[in-house]
């Protein structure tokens, strides 16, 4: 066992570890913070499939953004939700936890099912791209080329992409208007 | 060696936790949260199929796409949320209960 | 538009009018009707001056006079050819004096409505559409037509007698609408049967057309109702007979006969007068013309072979009738019950098939309609004044009452067939015919005329004890008083009502030849047309 | 005359005819404004100028005429208004006349003061009408139609005074009865209809008439039928045995009533109707006729023989004499029933009216004094020769004329019947004589009766006591004058000029009749002389019995009470015949109301039911299944209700239950 396997089996246990603590804490803003090891080994976990740009961009997004505004977000809704935190009880309409285990359990058994299908059938262009080498290496200059692909091939979805992202900001910042006449 | 199976496993493993995140949690923004780990996961397909597509880089790419609508996402269901707490007083949405009949 | 038409559907402006005009003027209504019967009854009159005596109607149509005939549905059936309505009118010796009769009963129902109060709107345009339906009854040659007529005049009355009547007045109207109907709904099978049995000459295509039917000549060979190589037969019945007596049912529901008649004394008692009188003069009428126009006309063999049954029900109707109206308390079911003895008459004169005992049969049924809603009448008047007519509570009325008691009294003895007036000359001729039957040979014996002539002895009994009872005497009313101020003698409007209905009634009794010379040639070829199967 | 107003007989019979009716029509209209009965004199009088005069003269013993006027045609028969003028119709309607003229107007007094005096003459002048029809009928309808007229007109004047409880149950009973009549009349005309196919009288029995050309047989049954039915149209109204019930009672109508309508014209008209239509009687329909005569005969006069009531004695006699005039048609010498007819009119009608004016001083009497008693019974009566001598004296005319004494009109004519019934019997031999002794019998009887009458109201002392004796007077002008013309009219010269041979009578001699048996000479000196003798006998007997007081039998005694009941033949009528026809109708209706009418409203019943049990399956099993499922699928929907709960992570938990099953499904397929 090499390195490198090492440090993927690392990080993999640490994100999916990280992230069953985010959901079994009561506490939410200690989950909150956990959800910053899931993200950034979530980061850890793209490099090694080669996205070095996608990773840093994670770590800016996520960690920078997201988890900033959320735990805004969590601070702006006042501590009684705190309180209201504590007291979690299943009523008796709403679908108990155990069913929700049973569920995801169910899914992720459904999934590596299909992996596992999958493994005997992997699709034709995989199988030709490795055939010819076309793979991305290791020391490939990788965000050299998304800047080439984002300006050429993909620009109509970047621009639309941007605008959506205009849209949703102008969004949220309507919504969470404090709106005086209520 | 690293290959793409073991990427769909992890993928697999924190989907299903987001997904129970989604559906078992009593708490807003902690289902924002589930949503955002099953974003991830989503993410984490994305790149580890990119590794198999030099010539488009379409998984890296729409990884980029994906991590930018997921943070406009948050920011909207952020939105929502404050607007629903200062609405109902509560972000617990078994008490968020206008639908039913 | 023929002078026919006119005379049926004139009622039926007055209807539009009377539901056109507001509530505000609900005063007028009864002037309208007055006005439309009163034209009407000119009409019929125009009719009867202008009517050709010579024509022999029955079963041709050149027989008939002031026709009108216009294709009214055409329809292509397909494989079951060409269906064929006729709008034929037409009158003959037999309907003429029944229309004049409608016309002037109806007259006489408008004169003894003048003093409804209750919703005055339906009730004159219901009273005019039963009139246009009656006048249309005896003017249709097309079976489809005259079933068509047929029912629409059993609406009105229903809700005639139903909402203005007396306190029964719900069971009444429904047993009579329920009686006529169960008539009417086989009479539709046997038209039905009778359309495929039959084929217009001219246009080969089956037809409603009454005259075709009753040429034996127009049905198709093995139909259901065709004369030659019919061998249909229902319960042992064959289908011409079956034909003869269900539509016989139907009418003779209408006439009434014992033991359908039940219907008749209850919608008379809880009819209001009016209704009484047009039920009494018209309806049963209805039902006598109805077996000389389609049962012997259409069917004249069944009929020969049918008539010793026929007469027997006549001869069982007027004695039953008489012996019940000898036990009646109740003046008006008295009336009712005689009602059903005299139609007897009818029936039986028909059956007799001579020409004496037919056109007696016709003349009873033109006298009994203006006696008999003279009677209804006579019955209103005191009933309007104390809501009482059971007889022993009235005793000595002809010293209170003098003019009243005269016009009962000659009411009384014209139906009971005093000669001078018109039902000796019915029932006398009814009774000469029967008798002669047996020598003709039609098949009805002799002991039914007698047997015929002890109802009139009958009618004579129970219509003096009632006179006895009611009028004679020293004057005792169960009212006292009270009804002593209340019965106040006959006022101007009943006598101008009451007065030519019994003049009519003399004059009829004394110069019979008025309708007799309008009847006769229809009458003998009635006669002939039957009696060639007997 | 005649020539001077050249009015042909014809066209006089009409007017004689339509005068007292256009006077009942004037009467009728006027109402209560004309009590004067001044119309209906007038057109009396001018009736009985006319047939006197234009019509009798006229036609009398000359060829007989008649007229025909279309009436209608039924069919193919026409019936025609037939007037038909020859002895025997112009005799009896002259009678009918000449009864009619003194009875008016001795009605003008007798009846004044009656409230309903307006409808008096009304019906007075109704009645001449229809009786003056009767007589001059060419047409048997006609005839029938008059002969119902002049019952209807009798049912008038019997119940004149309606108040009267008594008098509308007679008038009620007389119509009735003389209905029996009037169906065997019209039976009879339907017989006669079918047989000839007309009704004309002269076209049937005239000398060139059907009936002489020998197409009909007339002894067949269905003639022999005819025969019977007439005779019964005739026994009803002339009150033969047994319906002779009504004539009793019909004595309730005024007393100048009676003795037109109930004594000499109507009543008379079921002989006259027997004599016109004769020739269609064959023996046996004869043989009946002569016994139902006889029985009639021998019973009234039994009844008369124990009536109290005046009136009652005079009605039950005109009965007995009706009898003889039946025996005299029934033994073919109907010549002599007419010739009777015509004498009794006079006597009996002067009987009833001088009976009348002693009722009306009665009535005066009774009205004057506070004493209730019953001006009709002879009981109260007695004496009345010192206050009435001329009433007496007139009464006793009549009286003699009816027991057949000579020189009277009545010794013509019953010994003209009594005389023919010996000749008849002896001819036929055996039992046949029991006719002629029993017509002698009633001959006695009759003088034994009418003798009663006299000598208890006329004789002795006033039985009853009211110390106003003053009051009883003679009556007015009015009335004697008639009954002196009807006197006159008692005595033989005004039919013969014989006093003691019919054979001589001008009516006998009119009407003369072919006899089926030989005259026997002896007898027309024996049987008058008989008649006569024992009348004689008979009045001694009663004078001692009733003026002296030696009266030898228990007036309470059974026979006479039995008698004066008739033998109690009303009661029997009503509990074998009226009774049980109310019965009868009672039960139909009872049949009616239960039984046809209760299958018909069983029948509605039955039906409602059923209906009612389709009604409860079709809401609780038909209508029950719809229900049960939508009932089931609303179960069903309330029990996943609370997946509808508005929680959002319920929705998608179910959701994606529903995803994964599916694609758990996808995998194991």
């Amino acid at each position: 066992m090499n390195l490198e396997v090492f440090l993927f089996y690392a990080f993999a246990m640490l994100a999916i570890g990280s992230a069953l603590l985010v959901v079994s804490l009561k506490n939410t803003a200690r989950a909150l913070f956990l959800f910053f090891i899931t993200l950034f080994s979530m980061a850890g976990l793209f490099l090694f499939a080669l996205a070095d740009f996608v990773a840093i961009t994670q770590i800016m997004v996520y960690v920078g953004g997201v988890l900033i505004l959320m735990i805004f977000a969590f601070m702006l809704s006042n501590k009684e939700l705190l309180a209201d935190l504590q007291n979690i009880s299943g009523s008796f309409l709403s679908l108990p936890s155990w069913q929700s285990v049973l569920l995801a359990i169910g899914f992720f058994v459904v999934i590596l099912i299909g992996l596992k299908e999958w493994n005997n059938d992997m699709p034709e262009w995989i199988l030709s791209n490795i055939k010819s080498g076309d793979i991305i290496l290791p020391n490939d200059n990788n965000i050299q080329q998304l800047g080439i692909k984002f300006m050429t091939q993909y620009v109509l979805p970047f621009e639309v992409i941007s605008i959506f992202l205009l849209m949703a900001l102008i969004g949220a910042a309507h919504l969470s208007r404090k709106e005086e006449n209520r | 060696m690293i290959t793409l199976t073991h990427f769909l496993v992890v993928s697999a493993c924190i989907f299903c936790i987001g997904l129970y995140t989604v559906i078992a949690k009593r708490n807003a923004i902690m289902i924002l949260i589930g949503i955002e780990l099953m974003i991830n996961a989503a993410i984490l397909n994305f790149v580890a199929f990119s590794k198999y597509d030099k010539t488009n880089y379409g998984g890296q790419v729409f990884a980029l796409f994906a991590i930018v609508l997921a943070a406009a996402s948050v920011a909207v269901g952020l939105a929502i949320i404050l607007n629903v707490y200062r609405h109902y007083k509560t972000i617990n949405p078994d008490n968020i209960t206008d639908l039913r009949d | 538009m023929g002078l026919l038409s006119l005379l049926i559907f004139l009622p039926l402006i007055a209807t539009a009018l009377i539901l056109l005009l507001p509530a505000s003027m609900r005063q007028s209504y009864k002037y309208i009707s007055l006005g439309f019967t009163v034209v009407q009854f000119a009409l019929s009159g125009y009719l009867y001056t202008q009517f050709d005596n010579t024509v022999i109607g029955i079963n041709q149509a050149s027989g008939f006079q002031f026709v009108e005939q216009l294709a009214w549905i055409r329809l292509d059936l397909g494989s079951l050819g060409q269906l064929e309505i006729d709008y034929f009118l037409g009158v003959d010796g037999v309907s003429l004096p029944l229309l004049v009769l409608s016309a002037f009963v109806m007259l006489m129902a408008i004169g003894a409505s003048w003093n409804i109060t209750k919703s005055t709107k339906g009730y004159f345009a219901l009273l005019m559409l039963l009139n246009m339906a009656v006048m249309g009854i005896f003017c249709a040659l097309d079976f489809f037509l005259f079933y068509i007529f047929y029912e629409v005049m059993l609406l009105p009355l229903y809700f005639l007698i139903g909402i203005w009547g007396g306190a029964n007045r719900e069971y009444a109207a429904i047993k009579f609408f329920i009686y006529t109907l169960f008539g009417s709904v086989f009479m539709l099978l046997i038209i039905v049967g009778l359309y495929f049995s039959v084929i217009n000459p001219e246009t080969d295509a089956h037809t409603f057309n009454m005259l075709h039917m009753m040429n034996p000549n127009n049905y198709v060979d093995g139909s259901f109702f065709a004369y030659m190589n019919n061998y249909y037969e229902v319960l042992g019945i064959p289908a011409r007979m079956l034909g003869f007596i269900v539509l016989f049912f139907a009418f003779a529901i209408k006439v009434p006969i014992v033991p359908l008649h039940t219907w008749l004394p209850d919608a008379h008692v809880e009819a209001p007068t009016p209704v009484s009188i047009i039920l009494a003069g018209i309806l049963l009428k209805i039902g006598g013309y109805g077996i000389i126009r389609v049962c012997y006309s259409i069917f004249p063999d069944a009929a020969a072979d049918a008539n010793w049954w026929l007469g027997l029900i006549g001869v069982i109707s007027i004695l039953y009738g008489a012996l019940n109206a000898l036990a009646q308390k109740d003046l008006k079911r008295l009336i009712a019950y005689s009602s059903v003895s005299h139609m007897g008459f009818v029936l039986l004169g028909v059956a007799s098939l001579t020409a004496e005992g037919i056109s007696g049969a016709l003349f009873q049924m033109l006298s009994h309609g203006f006696l008999s809603a003279a009677l209804f009448f006579l019955v209103g008047v005191i009933y309007d004044r104390v809501h009482d007519r059971y007889i022993y509570n009235f005793r000595g009325l002809a010293s209170h009452m003098p003019t009243y008691t005269g016009f009962v009294a000659v009411a009384f003895f014209a139906s009971l067939g005093l000669p001078g007036f018109s039902a000796f000359i019915g029932e006398a001729f009814v009774i000469i015919g029967t008798f002669n039957a047996e020598s003709v040979g039609t098949g009805i014996p002799r002991w039914m005329a007698i047997a015929g002539s002890v109802g009139i002895l009958l009618s004579a009994a129970y219509l003096l004890w009632t006179l006895q009872r009611m009028f004679f005497g020293q004057t005792r009313f169960k009212g006292g008083e009270e009804w002593a101020s209340a019965l106040t003698d006959v006022n101007i409007r009943e006598r101008i009502i009451l007065f030519p209905t019994l003049a009519l009634a003399l004059l009829l009794g004394i110069m019979p030849s008025l309708v007799f010379d309008k009847m006769n040639a229809t009458v003998l070829n009635l006669v002939s047309l039957v009696s060639q199967y007997l | 005359m005649t020539n001077i107003l050249n009015i042909s007989p014809i066209l006089a019979s009409m007017l004689i005819v339509l005068l007292p009716f256009l006077a009942f029509v004037i009467q009728a209209v006027l109402g209560r404004k004309s009590t004067s009965g001044i119309f209906s004199l007038v057109a009396i009088v001018m009736s009985t100028i006319l047939s006197g005069f234009f019509v009798f003269s006229e036609v009398w013993n000359s060829i007989p005429l008649h007229a025909d006027y279309t009436w209608f045609t039924i069919g193919e028969k026409t019936f025609d208004i037939g007037i038909l003028l020859n002895n025997l119709t112009v005799l009896m309607q002259f009678i009918v006349c000449i009864i009619a003229l003194p009875v008016h107007i001795y009605s003008k007094s007798y009846m004044k003061g009656d409230s309903g005096i307006h409808r008096y003459w009304m019906y007075l002048s109704l009645f001449c009408f229809a009786m003056l029809g009767l007589t001059i009928s060419k047409n048997l309808l006609m005839m029938y139609i008059f002969w119902e007229l002049v019952g209807f007109a009798s049912y008038l004047l019997i119940g004149f005074w309606f108040t009267k409880d008594s008098a509308v149950q007679a008038n009620k009973k007389a119509f009735l009865i003389n209905r029996i009549g009037d169906l065997g009349f019209l039976i009879g005309i339907s017989v006669l209809f079918t047989t000839f196919g007309t009704l004309d009288i002269v076209d049937i029995l005239g000398k060139d008439g059907l009936f002489y050309h020998g197409i009909i047989d007339r002894n067949s049954g269905l003639m022999t039928a005819a025969g019977i039915c007439f005779f019964l149209g005739a026994m009803a109204k002339s009150a033969q045995f047994p319906l002779h019930l009504w004539l009793p009672d019909a004595m309730e109508g005024p007393t100048s009533v009676s003795s037109l309508i109930h004594a000499a014209t109507m009543v008379a008209a079921g002989v006259f109707l027997l004599s016109s239509i004769f020739p269609l009687f064959n023996e046996t329909v004869l043989l009946i006729i002569a016994i139902i005569g006889t029985i009639t005969a021998i019973t009234s006069s039994i009844f008369a023989l124990a009536q109290y009531d005046i009136k009652k004695v005079l009605a039950f006699s005109t009965i007995s004499q009706l009898g003889y005039m039946m025996v005299a048609v029934g033994i073919g010498a109907w010549d002599a029933g007419m010739f009777h007819l015509a004498t009794h009119a006079f006597f009996k009608c002067l009987l009833f009216l001088s009976a009348g004016a002693v009722i009306h001083e009665m009535s005066h009497l009774k009205a004057n004094s506070n004493i209730d008693f019953d001006p009709q019974d002879m009981r109260n009566m007695g004496g009345l020769r010192q206050y009435m001598p001329k009433t007496f004296v007139l009464m006793s005319i009549a009286s003699l004329a009816l027991a057949g004494f000579p020189l009277t009109s009545g010794f013509l004519s019953k010994d003209a019947i009594v005389i023919s019934a010996f000749e008849w019997a002896l001819h036929q031999g055996g039992l046949y004589l029991v006719i002629p002794i029993i017509l002698v019998i009633v001959s006695v009887l009759t003088a034994f009766y009418i003798g009663r009458l006299i000598f208890k109201t006329f004789f002795g002392t006033l039985r009853v006591k009211v110390g106003h004796e003053a009051y009883v007077h003679e009556a007015p002008k009015t009335m004697l004058i008639p009954l002196a013309f009807l006197a006159v009219c008692s005595f033989f010269f005004v039919f013969s000029l014989n006093p003691f041979s019919y054979a001589n009578a001008s009516i006998m001699n009119g009407l003369y009749v072919n006899y089926t048996f030989p005259e026997i000479y002896s007898l027309h000196t024996i049987i008058p002389i008989t008649l006569t003798l024992t009348a004689l006998i008979s009045w001694w007997l009663g004078y001692n019995w009733y003026v002296k007081g030696k009266y030898p039998l228990n007036a309470n005694s059974k026979l006479i009470l039995l008698a004066q009941n008739q033998f109690g033949m009303n009661e029997w009528m009503m509990k074998t015949f009226v009774n049980p026809t109310i019965q009868l109708g009672k039960i139909s209706f009872w049949f009616d109301k239960y039984i046809v009418d209760g299958i018909i409203n069983g029948t509605s019943y039955i039906l409602k039911q059923l209906s009612n049990l389709i009604t409860w399956i079709d809401k609780y099993i038909v209508d029950g299944i719809v229900n049960g499922i939508a009932k089931l699928v609303y179960e069903l929907g309330n029990a996943f209700r609370f997946v509808q709960n508005g929680r959002l992570q319920n929705y998608m938990g179910f959701a994606l239950t529903v995803v994964l099953i599916g694609i758990i499904y996808l995998i194991l397929r």
